[in-house]
């Protein structure tokens, strides 16, 4: 089924991933939720042309949710809290980036190995979709690890969840998946409450251990 | 009838040991005098010494308990019984079977523990050294003179002492290696069990080095008297036990006629005259020991008796 | 009958709640430990008939409990009768001793519950027939035992001494875990008949040895995992001291030859040889570290390595000659281990009640505060000195005839064809001669430093005998030592079809040789008469005294000591415990030990007194459970780390599993 | 009638949630807690006399029926005992009535999430109410507003969204399996269907799927080194809440597994679920003994015995063969009923002492003989020593696997050891000695916690053949 829809799925599931990279690169705030945004939108987009393709009408619902929910509120409601938490202008110390790419471009690769490897069942469109899906799953984790900061470690974990809404859709004709992907926005609801109400900054994350035994039940 | 004459022989036997022991004594003692150039006490010296202290009062100290008491005659009665036991002038007494060799040595055992226990019971300094030696002294000796047991029950294939004793006097003994380290054993096993020179002094007090002395010091009359005659009386066992084992020659076979019973009195009292006569003169020759070295040679006894043993274990004839 | 024995047990478990309800009451001790005692003897009474009986079908039983589709499975043969014996004897005398003993308890409340269930326990280890029920009992009699060696909580040495003892039982209940899960495979079927019937592979049967070797060998205290031994036993209150030296050993005992003369199959020659040389040496290593001791209880739980390891060389025998098909010799070796299972729970309970009374009159176990006893407690002085020379294989008592059986199958050893077994044999020997002597030296410590000479401090000088029941209980076992002793051919014969079931042969018959002596293979190459002995000894020993008495004088008078002229009215110049061994430690403790004296002079003039310290080490705790502590403290505070790790950290711990997993996966 | 049975255990905690949450009045929300436990335990008692038919969404087998009796009771001995706690916690101000309705009703909807996942039959089904329960035990972890709790729950939170993350990948990729065989559409996520036709599947594919499952619900499992979120969570929340994640949460996340596992073992060409288990389970074994030496924190060191014991069932089931499987079950049996138990008595201590640290507690067995017995038998249990229940099931696990894999049992015993180790040696602190520090009253309920210890104690000595059988059929099942 070497056709224009393949060839556009494919298109915009390697554009997800390419934002996933460009969220790897970005170091201040602001860029990583704009990038964030841009994330949302592309995955938007693609489960729009999943819904089309699959002629899967309710994939529209999921697509809907991911363009107002994850690519506008989420995003602004952010801006606000690094606002307020005032860590906006703050230039991460992660890992180096140069390392970074390094490892994602890795883990694209070992995502690729491993489903094209196992897929050959599956049809193209979803063993590349799962391929992809993989890749942005990994990269959304490898940010989670590599960010110091907890909004940044929470857009990491929102970019793992779209890989798997992307996969979620691209697997043709899976049922519940609008279910799975309110489930998730009502999850990532919560973890931005959370980091809204407790104040949550890298105050839990930070390596300093004076600073750590604080916070923890047991001291050593 | 035999069952009389075994009887006799073996009623015999106990009283022959029992006479002979404070004999040995004087006799040995005589021996080494005449090798000093001393004229040295008469011969019948030891059985005045015990008469008088039997008729003495006993004095005892005023914690002593009723074990001080008893520990004399239990030790007196089981050193009489295992001499007893051991063939003299003639094998196959009616009793030797209820007890082979190994029990022999653990009657001796139990008398050395209770005289252990003897020094312990008053309460006193000297006392404690001597049991505190003694049980040392002991702790290697009868290791020793167990496995020389082993390998001398093994060359004559039982622990049963006239068993041995009649293998021994038969030709089919040969000449093993083992037999002669086993005597070497049994020889210094005898010196210390004896409390001789070099391991301890019989004749002195008061010296620092003193083993069985100091044990006794607070036994006085009949007390001391049956303590003195047991440790005759073991000095008897020992030869007795190295003569039937080493030196068979003469002994009246079970059952054997009179004349014959005769001979074997005879040549039994030729040999412990032989060994009195030896052990004088070593005691004369050598000098006491340290007591730290003590357990170096019965160490020595020991490691021989093992070499024995081993030796009969890896091949039957050696 | 085996339904009765279960019945009793029952009872006995049953008590347990009573005893929690009733631990608040006077009464309540006394309740329990009769209780204890009358089912004790009803379980003496089945056992002694299933095993004098010599008609006597063996009894097997299956309750639907434990595993569903296996059940329970209980029997009694030849030898789980002689050990169910072994177990009540031992329970009922100390149940009867409790009755006296049990009154001076601080905390009932947490010695009763634990004791009929120990009882208990123990008593279905001997009974159990199949691989679950067995070690269910058998951990549970660790937990019940160290529930009372805790008992006495408050001192802070009790609990560690019951946290050691808890580990090295556990550990050994893994070993046997392992050891039937080889023998019963991964199909399940734990009942003791399958087993028996399956022949395991050369491989695998060797691990079995080696793991039972570990797990009843931790239980009975071989060297070198006797480790929790001389801490636990002393720590229990006495007659559970007694119990667990006397009669729980004897079950590790009983599992050691349930497995490995039972269930493994025909044995290959070299596992005696492994079995020995762990055996003499504990043997020897226990009765010197019991030489070293100053408490008492301590010194007669490292002589319980000693006996333990005496059985095992018995045992060890057994299996050479088994191995050989010489099962005439191997039944004496056999004999004699079990023989000495007897007597040393016999004369060992006999002696830690003797030690509990002590503890009782003069709440003191440190040797160095006691003495003078025999005046204050004659009768239990009495008991304890015939325990004394029993335990030190002395004639005519029951210890001497184990050992001397067990030398004879030595002696018999010559036969066996292997080399190995023909060198390490008479070394075998040599130390089994040692340890006996150095047990008597190790006794006469024990019984003249705390009965003999002066009371070294006041309690000790005010001590008051011990009660009724206790005194009852000493010197009843005194008696026995002394019976076993002179007629040891009754108990011979009782133990033959023992014998003939595990080794495949029996001892002759000794009932009908005149005057009762005992011949264990020809009257020619062996024999020995304890009753003639014993009557010998008697008679001349009385014979002297009445000649003395009648013919000599009976005066006598009192006098302070003399000692050479120096008296010296000040207890302190006696002799003390480590005084008395101090040549034994100048002869072994150096290399054994690493014993050092290090002795301190005050310079010229000063007043102060000169102080000599005696620096000793425990070389098997500082090679082998130092290491393992020191280990495990290094290992868990380097991994503690991992609990104070952040966030981003566990977030990788997690992602670098998923990659690790995934490249895996592909490759 | 009978579908009611099945519908009922989902609705009554349902219903009584919200009921709960709109409550005006916070004094009798405790007892409607407990009611409401109650009902939908005995309607779970009934699946044994019934078994309604399970449909695409719900079904009732061998395997969950007895779990979901496991979870609606501990679920209403929990509520009983909580009853008694939270009253504590009000009287000494803790809690506000706010927040104790809060309490309730989460605690309702966590037993709904639990049950649901139970008895879905719908894989998709099955994570979404595995992830609910996870966000309402977050909630609950988080109550008491502490710092370490809020740091505790915060952490709980984030692992728990990568594992479930994880777990839906998992998901997908076996209706990607299944889709080829079965065909689009719910069928392809009806766990029945799966089992019946997995041996078509692709076995690659469903590898990698159980790569991610065991990472996504071995989160929940808390096994090594996905476990951190657990000592903390059930350190710092409510004790009430530690039991129930001890005793129930975990288990859910392992049926779970087990679930899938099952698909795996359907289909004969695939390799991994075996390997994968055994090294986890033995690494957490090993990982959680050593961690038990150096807490200071009784319900920490508790929680770090949750994930030894979950690495010996994991262990089990990796193993696998009809004994070590019916280990398997068993031991999960047994340890939910035992850890509850000794969270119930660690409750009441913390709330005795004023305090959850080891060294501050001590002589409990002077103080407080019924808790401090209750608790040591509880130890005495959790450590396998018998005549308890979890000593039938080690035994069960080792001597089946020694003749097979020495090695890996050996090792196994070892962590066992090391475990019996360190908890005996912090609970010794804790039992014996002096007494320590203040010993307030309590009027604590008991019951709970002996009714739970009598429990495990009856199944050491004798198991209903009713249960057996039900475990034997699955044990064959599961491979």
């Amino acid at each position: 089924m070497h056709g224009i829809e393949f060839d556009v799925a494919h298109m915009l599931a390697g554009t997800l991933v390419l934002a996933s990279f460009m969220m790897l690169y970005q170091d201040r705030l602001p860029a990583l939720l704009n990038v964030y945004a841009l994330h949302a939108l592309v995955l938007a987009l693609s489960v729009a042309w999943q819904a089309f393709i699959q002629d899967a009408p309710h994939l529209y619902v999921t697509a809907f949710i991911a363009l107002t929910f994850k690519a506008i509120i989420i995003p602004v409601s952010l801006h606000r809290i690094i606002v307020r938490l005032g860590i906006h202008r703050e230039i991460e110390t992660a890992v180096s980036v140069g390392l970074t790419m390094l490892a994602g471009i890795g883990l694209v690769a070992l995502s690729m190995v491993v489903m094209l490897r196992i897929t050959p069942g599956a049809d193209a469109l979803a063993r590349e979709d799962l391929a992809f899906a993989l890749s942005v799953v990994l990269l959304g984790l490898l940010i989670m690890v590599t960010r110091r900061n907890a909004v940044s470690q929470v857009v990491g974990f929102m970019s793992l969840e779209n890989g798997l809404v992307l996969a979620a859709t691209g697997a043709k004709g899976m049922p519940l998946v609008v279910e799975i992907s309110v489930a998730f926005s009502v999850l990532i609801a919560f973890i931005v409450i959370g980091i809204f109400l407790f104040r949550i900054r890298e105050r839990f994350d930070s390596v300093d251990l004076q600073a750590l035994d604080r916070f923890r039940g047991e001291r050593r | 009838m035999s069952m009389i004459r075994d009887l006799m022989s073996q009623g015999g036997d106990m009283l022959l040991v029992l006479t002979l022991a404070p004999l040995l004594t004087g006799f040995v003692r005589k021996i080494k005098a005449r090798l000093l150039r001393r004229q040295g006490p008469p011969l019948l010296q030891p059985y005045r010494d015990l008469l008088r202290l039997m008729r003495k009062d006993v004095v005892l100290a005023e914690n002593a308990s009723w074990l001080f008491r008893a520990i004399p005659y239990i030790i007196f009665a089981s050193t009489w019984v295992a001499a007893s036991l051991v063939p003299t002038f003639g094998t196959g007494l009616l009793f030797s079977w209820s007890a082979d060799l190994i029990v022999i040595t653990a009657l001796l055992g139990s008398a050395r523990f209770f005289l252990a226990l003897g020094g312990l019971d008053v309460g006193t300094a000297f006392g404690g050294i001597g049991s505190s030696r003694e049980v040392m002294i002991a702790s290697l000796a009868e290791p020793a003179m167990l496995i020389m047991v082993f390998a001398v029950a093994m060359i004559a294939g039982s622990t049963q002492l006239s068993t041995i004793a009649e293998f021994m006097g038969s030709s089919a003994v040969g000449l093993p290696v083992s037999l002669g380290l086993a005597l070497v054993a049994l020889i210094i096993v005898a010196i210390a069990e004896n409390g001789r020179i070099p391991v301890d002094n019989p004749g002195t007090h008061l010296e620092l080095t003193m083993v069985h002395e100091a044990m006794v010091l607070e036994y006085s009359g009949r007390h001391l008297a049956l303590i003195d005659l047991s440790s005759q009386l073991k000095l008897v066992l020992y030869i007795s036990m190295i003569a039937s084992i080493f030196m068979p020659w003469g002994t009246a076979a079970p059952q054997a006629a009179v004349h014959s019973l005769a001979l074997g009195a005879a040549a039994y009292v030729v040999k412990l005259a032989v060994c009195g006569v030896a052990l004088a003169v070593f005691e004369t020759a050598i000098a006491k020991m340290r007591v730290f070295r003590i357990p170096q040679f019965l160490g020595a006894a020991l490691m021989l008796a093992l070499l024995a043993t081993l030796l009969r274990f890896v091949s039957g004839s050696l | 009958m085996i339904t009765a024995a279960l019945v009793c047990v029952a009872v006995l478990l049953a008590l347990a709640p009573v005893a929690i309800a009733l631990a608040a009451q006077m009464r309540g001790s006394a309740i329990i430990y009769s209780a204890s005692l009358l089912a004790c003897l009803a379980l003496l009474v089945i056992a002694l008939f299933a095993l004098l009986d010599p008609a006597h079908p063996i009894l097997s039983t299956t309750l639907p409990v434990g595993l569903p589709w296996l059940g329970a499975h209980f029997r009694i043969d030849a030898l789980a009768a002689f050990f169910l014996a072994i177990v009540n004897f031992g329970g009922a005398a100390a149940s009867l001793f409790a009755l006296g003993y049990g009154r001076h308890e601080s905390a009932p409340g947490r010695v009763l519950p634990f004791y009929p269930a120990y009882l208990a326990a123990m008593n279905l280890v001997v009974l159990a027939d199949d691989a679950f029920t067995f070690l269910v009992a058998w951990e549970f009699m660790s937990l019940t035992s160290w529930a009372l060696v805790v008992s006495h909580h408050r001192e802070s040495e009790n609990i560690r001494a019951g946290f050691v003892y808890l580990l090295m039982a556990s550990f050994g209940t893994l070993a046997l875990l392992l050891a039937f899960g080889m023998l019963a495979g991964s199909g399940g079927h734990y009942d003791f008949a399958t087993i028996r019937a399956a022949h395991p592979a050369a491989v695998l049967s060797t691990t079995v040895l080696l793991l039972a070797l570990i797990g009843a060998g931790s239980k009975a205290g071989l060297v070198p995992l006797h480790a929790w031994l001389p801490l636990a036993h002393p720590a229990a209150p006495s007659h559970v001291s007694g119990l667990m030296s006397g009669v729980m050993t004897k079950v590790a005992i009983y599992g050691f030859v349930r497995i490995v003369f039972d269930l493994l199959g025909p044995p290959e020659w070299w596992w005696s040889m492994v079995v020995l040389a762990i055996a003499a040496p504990s043997a020897t290593l226990g009765v010197l570290y019991a030489l070293m001791q100053r408490d008492i209880k301590r010194v007669l739980a490292y002589s319980t390595i000693e006996n333990i390891g005496i059985i095992f060389v018995g045992l060890g025998l057994a299996l050479a000659f088994k191995a050989q098909a010489m099962d005439w010799i191997a039944a004496l070796a056999f004999t004699a281990a079990l023989f000495h299972v007897l007597n040393h729970a016999t004369f060992k309970s006999l002696l830690f009640f003797g030690a509990g009374c002590v503890l009782n009159a003069t709440g003191e176990r440190d040797m160095e505060k006691l003495g003078g006893l025999i005046h204050r407690m004659p009768q239990t002085a009495f008991a304890v000195l015939i325990g004394c020379v029993a335990i030190s294989a002395l004639p005519p008592f029951n210890g001497f005839v184990s050992e001397w059986l067990t030398f004879q199958a030595i002696l018999l050893s010559p036969e066996l064809p292997s080399w190995g077994l023909k060198l390490i044999i008479p070394a075998v020997g040599g130390l089994l001669a040692l340890a006996a002597a150095l047990a008597a030296a190790c006794f006469v410590k024990l019984f003249g430093i705390v009965f003999l000479g002066r009371a070294r401090n006041a309690v000790a000088s005010t001590a008051r005998e011990a009660d009724g029941f206790s005194r009852a209980t000493l010197l009843g076992l005194a008696a026995l030592c002394l019976v076993a002793g002179i007629f040891p051919g009754l108990f011979i014969d009782a133990l033959a079809p023992v014998a003939k079931a595990m080794v495949g042969n029996s001892m002759p018959h000794q009932a009908g040789l005149q005057w009762l002596t005992i011949v264990p293979i020809a009257k020619s190459r062996s024999s020995y008469n304890g009753l003639l002995l014993f009557a010998f000894v008697l008679l001349s020993g009385s014979i002297a005294a009445l000649a003395i008495h009648r013919l000599a004088s009976d005066r006598f008078r009192r006098a302070p000591f003399w000692d050479c002229g120096l008296p010296d009215a000040s207890p302190a110049i006696q002799y003390t415990a480590s005084g008395f061994s101090q040549p034994i430690r100048r002869v072994f403790g150096t290399t054994i030990f690493a014993a050092r004296e290090i002795g301190e002079m005050p310079p010229p003039g000063s007043p102060a007194p000169a102080r000599l310290v005696v620096d000793m080490h425990d070389l098997i705790w500082d090679a082998l459970y130092a290491p393992i502590a020191k280990a495990t403290g290094f290992v868990t505070e380097r991994i503690n780390v991992l609990q104070f790790l952040t966030i981003r950290r566990y977030l990788t711990l997690v992602f670098v599993t998923l990659i690790v997993l995934l490249v895996v996966l592909t490759i | 009638m009978t579908v009611d049975a099945l519908a009922a255990i989902l609705l009554i905690p349902a219903v009584s949630a919200a009921i709960l949450a709109l409550m005006p009045d916070y004094r009798p929300t405790a007892a409607i807690n407990v009611a409401a436990s109650l009902f939908t335990f005995l309607t779970a008692l009934s699946l044994f006399v019934i078994r309604p038919v399970s449909g695409p969404y719900l079904l009732v087998d061998d395997l969950n029926k007895v779990f979901i009796v496991l979870t609606t009771f501990i679920g209403f001995t929990t509520s009983v005992f909580s009853a008694s706690y939270i009253g504590h916690e009000i009287a000494v101000g803790r809690l506000t009535p706010a927040f104790v309705r809060f309490y309730h009703a989460m605690y309702q909807t966590l037993m709904f999430a639990l049950n649901l996942a139970l008895v879905a039959n719908n894989i998709g089904l099955m994570w979404v109410a595995v992830e609910v329960a996870t966000l309402t035990t977050v909630l609950m972890v988080g109550m008491y507003r502490t710092h370490e709790a809020l740091e505790a729950a915060w952490k709980y939170f984030i692992l728990g969204s990568v594992g479930i993350a994880l777990a839906l990948f998992g998901t997908i990729l076996v209706y990607m399996a299944a889709r080829p065989v079965i065909g689009e559409g719910l069928d392809a996520m009806v766990w029945t269907v799966l089992v019946k036709r997995a041996s078509a599947f692709d076995p690659a594919l469903l590898n990698v799927a159980f790569v991610f499952l065991l990472l996504g619900y071995g989160t929940k499992v808390g096994l090594a080194p996905l476990h951190a979120w657990l000592p903390d969570a059930h350190a710092e929340g409510p004790t009430p809440i530690s039991a129930v994640l001890s005793g129930l949460l975990l288990n859910v996340a392992l049926y779970a597994l087990l679930r899938f596992k099952m698909i795996l073992a359907a289909s004969t060409a695939t390799i991994a679920p075996g390997p994968l288990m055994v090294v986890m389970g033995l690494i957490s074994v090993i990982f959680a003994s050593l961690m038990l030496y150096r807490r200071r924190d009784i319900k920490r060191m508790f929680a770090y015995s949750s994930i030894e014991h979950m690495g010996i069932i994991v262990f089990a089931f990796g193993m696998g063969g009809p004994l070590a499987n019916l280990a398997g079950l068993l031991h999960m049996t047994m340890h939910s009923l035992t850890k509850s138990a000794i969270f119930f008595a660690v409750g009441h201590i913390a709330q005795v002492k004023g305090t959850q640290k080891i060294d501050d507690i001590g002589g409990l067995t002077v103080t407080n003989p019924v808790l401090g017995w209750g608790l040591m038998l509880g130890v005495v249990a959790i450590v396998g020593l018998p005549p308890l229940g979890i000593f039938m099931s080690e035994f069960l696990v080792i001597s089946s696997t020694f003749a097979r894999a020495p090695w890996l049992a050996a090792i196994l015993v070892l962590g066992i050891l090391i475990a019996l180790g360190g908890l005996f040696m912090r609970t010794n602190v804790v039992m014996f000695g002096e007494p320590k520090g203040i010993t307030k009253p309590t009027e604590a309920s008991y019951v709970p916690m002996f009714a739970h210890l009598a429990l495990v104690c009856m199944a050491g000595i004798y198991l209903p053949p009713a249960l057996v059988s039900g475990f034997t059929s699955v044990a064959r099942l599961l491979g």
